[in-house]
């Protein structure tokens, strides 16, 4: 070799440089991620462990103690059955991050796959799927969640289905658009003169690349989920009460806000922080993600 | 001109012996998350009236910013923290915003890089230039617009009493740049701030500009300080020149001195960076080891002292300072004569290749045409049809490399995809004997910025089926080898790298599957001089080595003749003169050829100063409708009727050249 | 234009075509008919039955579905299917209602966030972050939280106990005093969901013109920052929140549906529920179908202005 | 240029503040006459006697048609209405003696006896597709001896008939050149006798009744009634505590009951107006057993259950009849909670384990407070009861046709005949008819038919009490709770009498200074 070796200085690489690399060392350094991990953690961490709470269940009503407000004995106060609020907040949060994280999930899923071919192969497929979401965006996102609801019954499942429903179109919508810009880099075209399959460009070149910003979208689309779900609740169409998702909880107190404000005060401001948490999860991601914030 | 006589008159009166601007112990800081990054380090020098100062240095070394810090027009998080900026005995530094704002546009005008995005998009260029006018000047809308039209048509835009009411993205890039600089001028100005005016534009226009700036700042009377990365165009331009390495002036001096006695070895390495004009044996070109430091770390001693071969005991300990070297000359070195000896060690010859013509033809090109039709909705509308690629014939020879020049938009890049597969050619006949493969020229978009270096490289070989794992890894400790790269990349991310390592990695990819030619379009063009020094030596290496083919495009006509043996140059999808690249180059046939060589500055004031001075006039018309004739008549000096009429064809010139021209004879 | 427009028309043919296939079928796959609906509790199902038949509801899907594409073909969009009141009658009354609270919402939202988020992110620019992070932090807040909540604390507080707003009231155009104490409580709901999303996209979209090259041009001529915000960032980021004013127009025909149960305004989204609610096939269709024409329409007004703010674009 | 932008925007400073002065400007109505703001809670669907349906609009059907007979508001007897007097010997034969001189509204004429004729024989016309036609089906014969004489002849005898000529649904009598003037609008444009008539109708906002100043008790005190829509039954209290309206036709929120009370304002009220029944599906292979349904009404509290969910809104019920009815029988036997007697008679019926119980459910509101209380009192004695909530069109459908375990009903009616019939007799078996249970015991059905023919009053009252003992002790039904219907409004609004039919004769209203 006449070429010298050139070696990196030591001083700015150090081999931590992998491990930041990794991702999730850069993201958990990011100050927004703290942020939402402290917000996020501990709400988690008391549902995930709530049932080792000394904490009456969340349906169990208590004709003794109805409609007390916020004391030592139940630290959210109680609702007109007597039931705890805390407890049912903390069982809410389970039904509510299950619903968010599950349209998160299936719009990611569906808008990655349907996403990357409809923006990978363009042409006919491209334009079938273009007017079949055009035809979704076209609808009252409202009203396809009520139809849905209205043939599949209530509960979970349905809930989930109807509000990733007019998610799912979005999400297509925004691989495809990032496939497209994705679809003439130079690494592409790189692979394409070795004559790398379809798949292979797809798999390893082109998904990977979409993930983090999907991830961005389906955090805040995970938060929606939340809310929608509360609303739908309000129309008497989300999870089914007694089961305490987040919104029934403020569903089932707001006619109370006069004579018992914390009925649906305190699980209001529970799901603002969710939702805030999520924010500032998808605001850190993308902080991480956007390279002219890293300089 | 009746309008310049005001700042010839203001320039005469008598102001004393102050200068026009004198900066003082100037430091800018960015106070980033990550610490504060000290981008001027204590900056000090001066201009007089009428005079052009380039400053010159590689990315990073904070020119732009010392540029920007004049005006106090950097963005958060810069901050000027300390430093005078005296113009005319004012200090702008302590001025309030207020102030600087009658100060701004009205005594210093400023033009900056990139003038696609350097005029407001969605504002005519009237809106965008009249108001400052009336502000500056106290005219009314009228007169203003009459200033305004007249700077227009002195910086030479055609029917400028119409295009005042054009929109920016109405206009090319360098009728753009002529806008920023009538809008610069505008305001009649005693100091012009050029930020590397020119980088963003085709040689040929970047010759028009600053012909254009000379002759417009000589006649105002104005100074100018010219940001640059290219000393080709300091040569050609200034009058003095100030050298930044790592936020400090390293040296300073009128530009003849500078350029003939350089004194510190950054200048030195700098200059000899540059391929030679002079062609008549190849060295190695002169290469920088090593990354300019983190200006977020505190410094002790010389900035430089790592990458300086001639660096002893006390760089490590003491920062020098600026010392006079000559007449006006400081240079900021421990030693007298920087590197000294040391200098030319690099410069190897590189022994010549032989090529007969019994080498195998690893490709043959003959009659390649691309064209790239619209689409049109209305079935009666016949739609546009660009002639991207219009019939070009040509063959490389194994271990020979062709060398591919012409303006943005002639069709270089076509021809690269073309040759690579990646789109079908209209019609034409391509053969490749063997495998293409391509080294890009944006390092950044050439990688997946997901996957390690050792897969990147790795990909041909796994996509291709190419041995086993273990066979796979060895194979690319081979390659990384070549390139010049240790094992430890092979774990590492692409956005770990610096541009030139990219290009190592771009090229040891490449290469994965021996593949009998390389595509390299405009591999250096993003990176700084001293790494694209570094990868024009491994280029020339590997082709020595390896005896692999190269297709090396650029618009840098310099590094073409340098690396080349061959040479096609291309004008509006079409080959106007090929051949070998040192005929080529030193005695053009064709009329373009001559006009981009001429319009490449020589990093030499002297020869500069000898050089015809006319660049090239006009733009290349638009590839939707070409004329009938010649594709060049239209800018064509020597063009007749004849030329207009009939199109030449490629036909030989001599021995070993052809061209396109009726009059090559 | 000519191009781009019969492109749109094809366009918005294909969409409606397939929004109303869509929900005719939808509609029908719902289990409860318009008369099961309307069933009390003292009705027998041999009673309901017999109103079924008569009302047609017995006939073969296809020919339903074929009749209902025969009648919109020449703009016959029918009467409600109970009720026999003449639907585009009760959509235009009601239109008028729901575009003044949509309109209202967009005039209020422009009005609070664009100005909020220029500063937000002029503050940002400056790397003055502790407003920019209330700004966005507050806009947040009140973007979160769910819009029937906020609707019944605001008639608590302005209709209840400040007095300000009815609660309650007849509302028509006619009476456009009336109309805008009614919908004023409604605009100011759907606002705060709105201002939270615009004052964003302003924020982003300002931040990103601030740091463009010909704002530091325009600097270099002498203007001052507030100038250069309001002359230059704000023009050119105008692009981005038209097309989220024009999303949101969108989605506010949509989040109007609880704001008008609440607020008892007589909008299309009280109309769209009570059909759905009712099962009243022929309104819901006909709804949907002008839904989507209001989107389809919408976006094309969006595209126009866009014309506008950019020269660039070009059709 | 600048100019005229700068006063453009002065401009619309200075509108904006015009606009918000008069926008808080309180509205300014003139009074000279007399008018009642009322609450209205859905959706009007139209006033069609033959085709109406839902509570709200029967009121306002209530108020503009009359019946033979109608309901007093105070005491709930039937009492004349456009008949003066009637006889019959055998609860066949009823000969009605017609009001003279009753004008019909909007200048339609003299009432008489054709009319009557004419109303009921549309209801029975297979066209008009009336779902209340089986009412009027023992109808043999209608003769008009004379302008203000009708003889109906029935086709069986029927103790309760004057119940169904009475001012509701089939009852109500309409105007023959009324019907056909208005073709397929009669829902829109109803005509009739009562004390006010339709003026205009905003099907989204707004009815306006105005009085029938020919009416022949004479005009009403109040000259306009203004019922606007408000859905949601929060802000209905908050209008009505802002002073927008005066009177809610209900309210059926418990807090907000309770705020309107303490705020001082007129709690009109009717107790026990229905009875909530859970009906139970006898072909379900659990249920079928006699033990299992008395032990779910042993197992469940509802006194409990009420006092705490609802004490205004609910009471316990009984009984499948209300206790103001007047064959109601005070003997038939009754569930008190006894979750012990519960047990005893699952285990005896083989379900000592418990079993699931599937409960279908409206999920209008989810799962109500009183379904969880359900839930908690069933489980204390082994039965998992699992509630299927779908919305109200699917669950009226799978009500209607029989399809569930056990679901829920609401009978608001003052004809005991009708709640007796439709929910015990054979003949009305679901997917046809109401009775859900499908409950069919021949000793019942035998005494009921004999009830409703029996003239001589003492023997049908005991015929009646027999059916009710038979029916509370074979269980196909278990009653749940008995509602309450308020209307609070201002206390100057006076003579809101909510009859049990939950209607207000808007005739007896005022408003006093």
């Amino acid at each position: 070799m006449t070429q010298e070796m050139i070696t990196l200085p030591a001083r700015r690489w150090s081999d931590l440089g992998t491990l930041r690399q990794s991702g999730l060392w850069r993201l958990l350094g990011n100050s927004r991620i703290q942020l939402a991990i402290a917000i996020l953690g501990p709400i988690l961490f008391l549902t995930i462990f709530r049932s080792m709470l000394p904490l009456p269940g969340p349906l169990q009503t208590n004709l003794q103690a109805m409609t007390q407000p916020p004391s030592l004995g139940h630290l959210f106060g109680t609702d007109r059955m007597g039931r705890d609020i805390l407890s049912r907040t903390l069982a809410g949060v389970q039904i509510s991050m299950f619903v968010g994280f599950a349209v998160a999930l299936l719009a990611l899923v569906v808008g990655l796959v349907m996403g990357t071919l409809s923006g990978f192969f363009g042409g006919v497929i491209d334009r079938i799927m273009m007017a079949i979401t055009d035809i979704f965006l076209a609808f009252p996102s409202l009203l396809l969640a009520i139809g849905l609801v209205s043939v599949l019954g209530t509960g979970m499942i349905p809930v989930v289905l109807a509000i990733s429903l007019s998610d799912v179109p979005r999400f297509i919508r925004l691989q495809r658009s990032m496939v497209l810009s994705l679809r003439n880099r130079a690494y592409i075209d790189a692979a394409r003169t070795v004559k790398a399959s379809q798949v292979w460009l797809m798999t390893r070149h082109i998904i990977p690349n979409t993930i983090a910003p999907l991830l961005v979208a389906a955090s805040i689309a995970a938060a929606n989920a939340i809310l929608v779900e509360a609303g739908l609740s309000f129309l008497g169409l989300g999870i089914m009460p007694p089961e305490p998702s987040l919104g029934n909880l403020i569903r089932d107190g707001q006619s109370y806000l006069e004579q018992a404000w914390w009925i649906s005060t305190l699980p209001g401001v529970v799901i603002l922080m969710i939702a805030i948490g999520l924010h500032f999860l998808s605001d850190g991601i993308r902080q991480v993600l956007d390279p002219r914030s890293r300089k | 001109m009746n309008f310049l006589r005001p700042i010839q008159a203001l320039n005469a009166s008598p102001t004393g012996q102050t200068s026009l601007l004198e900066v003082r112990d100037l430091h800018t800081h960015f106070l980033t998350d990550g610490g504060t990054v000290k981008a001027v380090n204590g900056v000090s020098f001066e201009i007089e009236r009428g005079e052009r100062i380039a400053i010159v240095g590689e990315s990073g070394s904070g020119k732009s910013a010392m540029a920007m810090s004049l005006l106090r027009l950097l963005a958060y998080p810069g901050k000027v923290v300390a430093g005078q900026i005296n113009l005319n005995g004012r200090d702008l530094n302590r001025m309030s915003e207020r102030q600087l704002n009658h100060i701004r546009g009205r005594e210093v005008g400023t033009i900056f890089q990139d003038p696609m995005s350097s005029l407001d998009p969605v504002m005519k260029i009237a809106d965008q230039m009249i108001p400052p006018i009336m502000r500056h000047l106290d005219m009314n809308s009228e007169k203003a617009r009459a200033e305004a039209i007249g700077w227009l048509d002195r910086v030479g835009i055609p029917d400028a009493g119409r295009r005042i009411d054009a929109y920016p993205f109405e206009m090319s890039g360098g009728m753009r740049q002529r806008v920023m600089i009538a809008m610069a001028l505008s305001g009649r100005p005693k100091l012009m701030i050029a930020d590397e005016p020119t980088t963003a534009l085709d040689v040929t226009i970047q010759a028009q500009i600053v012909e254009l700036l000379k002759e417009l700042t000589s006649e105002t009377g104005a100074g100018m300080i010219f940001i640059t990365h290219d000393l080709g165009l300091v040569a050609r331009f200034a009058h003095k020149v100030g050298v930044m390495y790592a936020g400090k002036l390293v040296e300073f001096g009128p530009v003849k001195d500078i350029f003939a006695r350089p004194c510190h070895p950054y200048t030195q390495s700098l200059l000899d960076t540059i391929p030679p004009v002079d062609q008549a044996e190849r060295r190695k070109l002169a290469q920088i080891p090593g990354f300019p430091p983190d200006m977020k770390l505190p410094l002790v001693g010389c900035a430089f002292k790592d990458r300086c071969a001639a660096a002893h005991e006390r760089c490590f300990v003491e920062a020098p300072d600026l010392t006079l070297r000559g007449p006006g000359h400081r240079a900021a070195c421990w030693k007298p004569e920087g590197l000294g000896e040391a200098r030319r060690k690099d410069a190897e010859l590189v022994p010549p290749m032989t090529h007969s013509e019994e080498d195998r033809v690893v490709v043959e090109v003959f009659n390649l045409h691309k064209h790239f039709t619209g689409r049109s909705v209305l079935p009666w509308k016949v739609p546009p049809t660009v002639r991207a690629v219009n019939g070009i014939s040509l063959n490389i020879r194994e271990g020979e490399t062709l060398g591919i020049v012409g303006e943005s938009g002639c069709g270089k890049s076509t021809v690269a995809r073309l040759l690579l597969g990646l789109d079908p050619a209209t019609s034409g006949d391509i053969y490749v004997d063997g495998m293409a493969q391509m080294v890009f020229q944006d390092p950044a978009s050439s990688f997946n910025p997901k996957m390690m270096l050792a897969d990147i490289i790795q990909e041909p070989l796994v996509v291709t089926g190419w041995g086993n794992r273990m066979e796979r890894a060895a194979r690319t400790r081979e390659l990384l080898a070549q390139v010049g790269l240790d094992e430890s990349y092979m774990s590492r991310y692409p956005n770990q790298l610096s541009g030139g390592q990219r290009q190592r990695i771009a090229i040891a990819r490449a290469l994965a599957l021996k593949p009998s030619v390389v595509v390299a379009d405009e591999p250096t063009s993003a990176l700084d001089v001293s790494v694209r020094a570094q990868i024009i030596n491994l280029m020339v290496d590997l082709k020595r080595q390896l005896r692999v083919s190269f297709v090396f495009i650029s618009h840098d006509l310099l590094t073409v003749s340098y690396i080349s043996d061959k040479i096609a140059v291309m004008y509006l999808g079409e080959v106007v003169e090929y051949g070998a690249a040192d005929e080529v180059f030193r005695n053009p046939a064709h009329p373009y050829t001559q006009a981009l060589i001429a319009a490449v500055p020589v990093p030499d004031p002297v020869a500069e100063e000898a050089r015809m001075k006319k660049p090239l006039s006009g733009e290349l018309p638009s590839p939707l409708d070409l004329p009938s004739g010649c594709a060049f008549a239209s800018r064509c000096p020597r063009a007749t009727d004849h030329c207009r009429a009939e199109k030449p064809l490629l036909q030989a010139y001599s021995k070993s050249r052809e061209a396109a021209c009726h009059y090559a004879n | 234009m000519l191009t781009y427009s019969l492109k749109r028309l094809a366009q918005l043919f294909v969409t409606v075509l397939g929004v109303v296939t869509l929900v005719f079928f939808t509609m029908r796959m719902i289990p409860g008919d318009p008369i099961s609906a309307m069933a009390g509790d003292n009705l027998s199902g041999a009673a309901l039955d017999q109103m079924r038949t008569q009302m047609g509801l017995n006939e073969s899907l296809l020919m339903q579905y074929l009749t209902y594409l025969g009648s919109l073909a020449v703009l016959d969009f029918g009467n409600t299917v109970t009720t026999k009141l003449p639907i585009i009658q009760l959509i235009l009354d009601a239109l008028p209602v729901t575009v003044s609270i949509a309109v209202g919402t967009i005039i209020l939202t422009v009005l609070i966030s664009i100005p909020l988020g220029t500063l937000a992110a002029y503050m940002a620019h400056k790397g003055h972050k502790t407003l920019d992070n209330a700004i966005t932090g507050v806009a947040m807040v009140l973007d979160l939280m769910p819009s029937f909540w906020t609707s019944l604390v605001c008639l608590l507080i302005f209709s209840l106990a400040l007095g300000w707003f009815p609660a309650s009231g007849t509302v028509t155009i006619d009476d456009p005093v009336q109309l805008m104490r009614r919908i004023a409580l409604p605009v100011l709901v759907l606002s705060m969901a709105q201002i939270a999303t615009m004052a964003r996209i302003t924020r982003t979209s300002v931040l990103e013109v601030l740091s463009e090259d010909y704002v530091r041009t325009a600097r270099s001529m002498g203007w001052s920052e507030l100038r250069v915000l309001f002359r230059h960032a704000l023009k050119n980021a105008a692009l981005p929140i038209v097309t989220v004013v024009g999303l949101s127009f969108g989605n506010l025909l949509n989040g109007t549906v609880i704001v008008e149960f609440i607020f008892t305004l007589p909008g299309i989204g009280n109309l769209l529920v009570g059909g759905i609610n009712s099962r009243d096939y022929q309104m819901v269709q006909t709804l949907i179908l002008f839904y989507a024409l209001i989107f389809v329409i919408i976006n094309f007004a969006t595209d126009l202005v866009y014309r506008v703010f950019d020269p660039r674009v070009q059709f | 240029m600048k100019m005229t932008r700068r006063s453009w925007v002065t401009s619309l400073v200075a509108g904006t503040m015009l606009l918000g002065t008069s926008l808080l400007a309180p509205a300014t109505a003139l009074a000279q006459e007399k008018a009642l703001i009322v609450r209205f809670y859905d959706d009007p669907a139209g006033f069609d006697p033959a085709n109406i349906f839902r509570i709200e609009n029967e009121n306002i059907a209530f108020n503009i048609f009359s019946g033979l007979t109608t309901y007093d508001g105070v005491t709930g007897e039937l009492i004349p209405d456009l008949a003066e007097s009637w006889e019959t010997d055998d609860n066949i034969t009823w000969t009605f003696h017609l009001r003279k001189g009753v004008q019909w509204q909007q200048g339609y004429g003299e009432f008489t006896a054709e009319d009557v004729i004419y109303s009921f024989n549309r209801i029975l016309d297979p066209a008009t597709a009336s779902p209340y036609a089986s009412e009027l089906s023992g109808i043999e014969s209608m003769e008009a001896p004379d302008p203000h004489t009708l003889v109906i002849t029935l086709s069986a005898a029927n103790g309760n008939f004057l119940h169904t000529v009475a001012n509701y649904h089939q009852g109500q009598i309409v105007k023959r050149e009324a019907i056909e003037a208005a073709g397929d609008q009669v829902r829109w444009k109803p005509v009739g006798t009562g004390p006010y008539y339709l003026e205009s109708i905003d099907v989204n906002s707004q009815i306006v009744l105005k009085r029938h100043e020919d009416y022949y008790k004479g005009p009403a005190p109040i000259e306009t009634l203004d019922f606007q829509i408000i859905k949601d039954d929060a802000t209905a209290a908050i209008a009505l505590r802002n002073g927008e309206i005066d009177l809610l036709m209900r309210q059926g929120r418990e807090e907000q009951l309770q705020t309107l009370e303490a705020e001082g304002f007129k709690m009109n009220t009717v107790g026990n107006y229905a009875v909530s029944l859970k009906v139970l599906n006898l072909e379900d292979p659990i249920l079928q057993d006699v033990r299992v349904r008395q032990a779910i009404a042993h197992a469940i509290d509802y006194p409990s259950i009420t006092a705490a969910i609802a004490p205004s809104l609910q009471a316990p019920a009984y009984s499948i009849l209300l206790p103001w009815m007047d064959v109601f029988s005070e003997a038939a036997p009754r569930y008190e909670y006894d979750p012990e007697k519960a047990r005893a008679l699952l285990a005896e019926a083989g379900y000592a384990d418990g079993f699931t119980l599937k409960v279908l459910g409206t999920s209008a509101q989810g799962v109500s407070e009183q379904q969880q209380f359900e839930i908690d009192y069933l489980s204390q004695v082994g039965i998992n009861m699992e509630l299927e909530l779908v919305d109200t069109p699917t669950y009226n459908q799978r009500r209607n046709a029989g399809d569930f375990m056990m679901a829920g009903r609401l009978l608001p009616a003052v004809n005991p005949d009708m709640i007796l019939f439709s929910y015990l007799h054979p003949d009305n078996l679901a997917p046809g008819g109401l009775n859900g249970a499908r409950y069919d015991n021949p000793e019942l059905t035998s005494t009921l038919e004999a009830a409703q023919a029996d003239a001589d009053p003492q023997t049908r009252m005991e015929l009646y009490a027999k059916v009710q003992e038979i029916a509370m002790t074979d269980l196909p039904y278990i009653p749940a709770t008995a509602s309450n219907v308020f209307w609070p409004g201002k206390q100057s609004v006076t003579g809101v009498n909510i009859n049990y039919l939950a209607q207000v004769n808007f005739w007896d209203v005022d408003i006093e200074d």
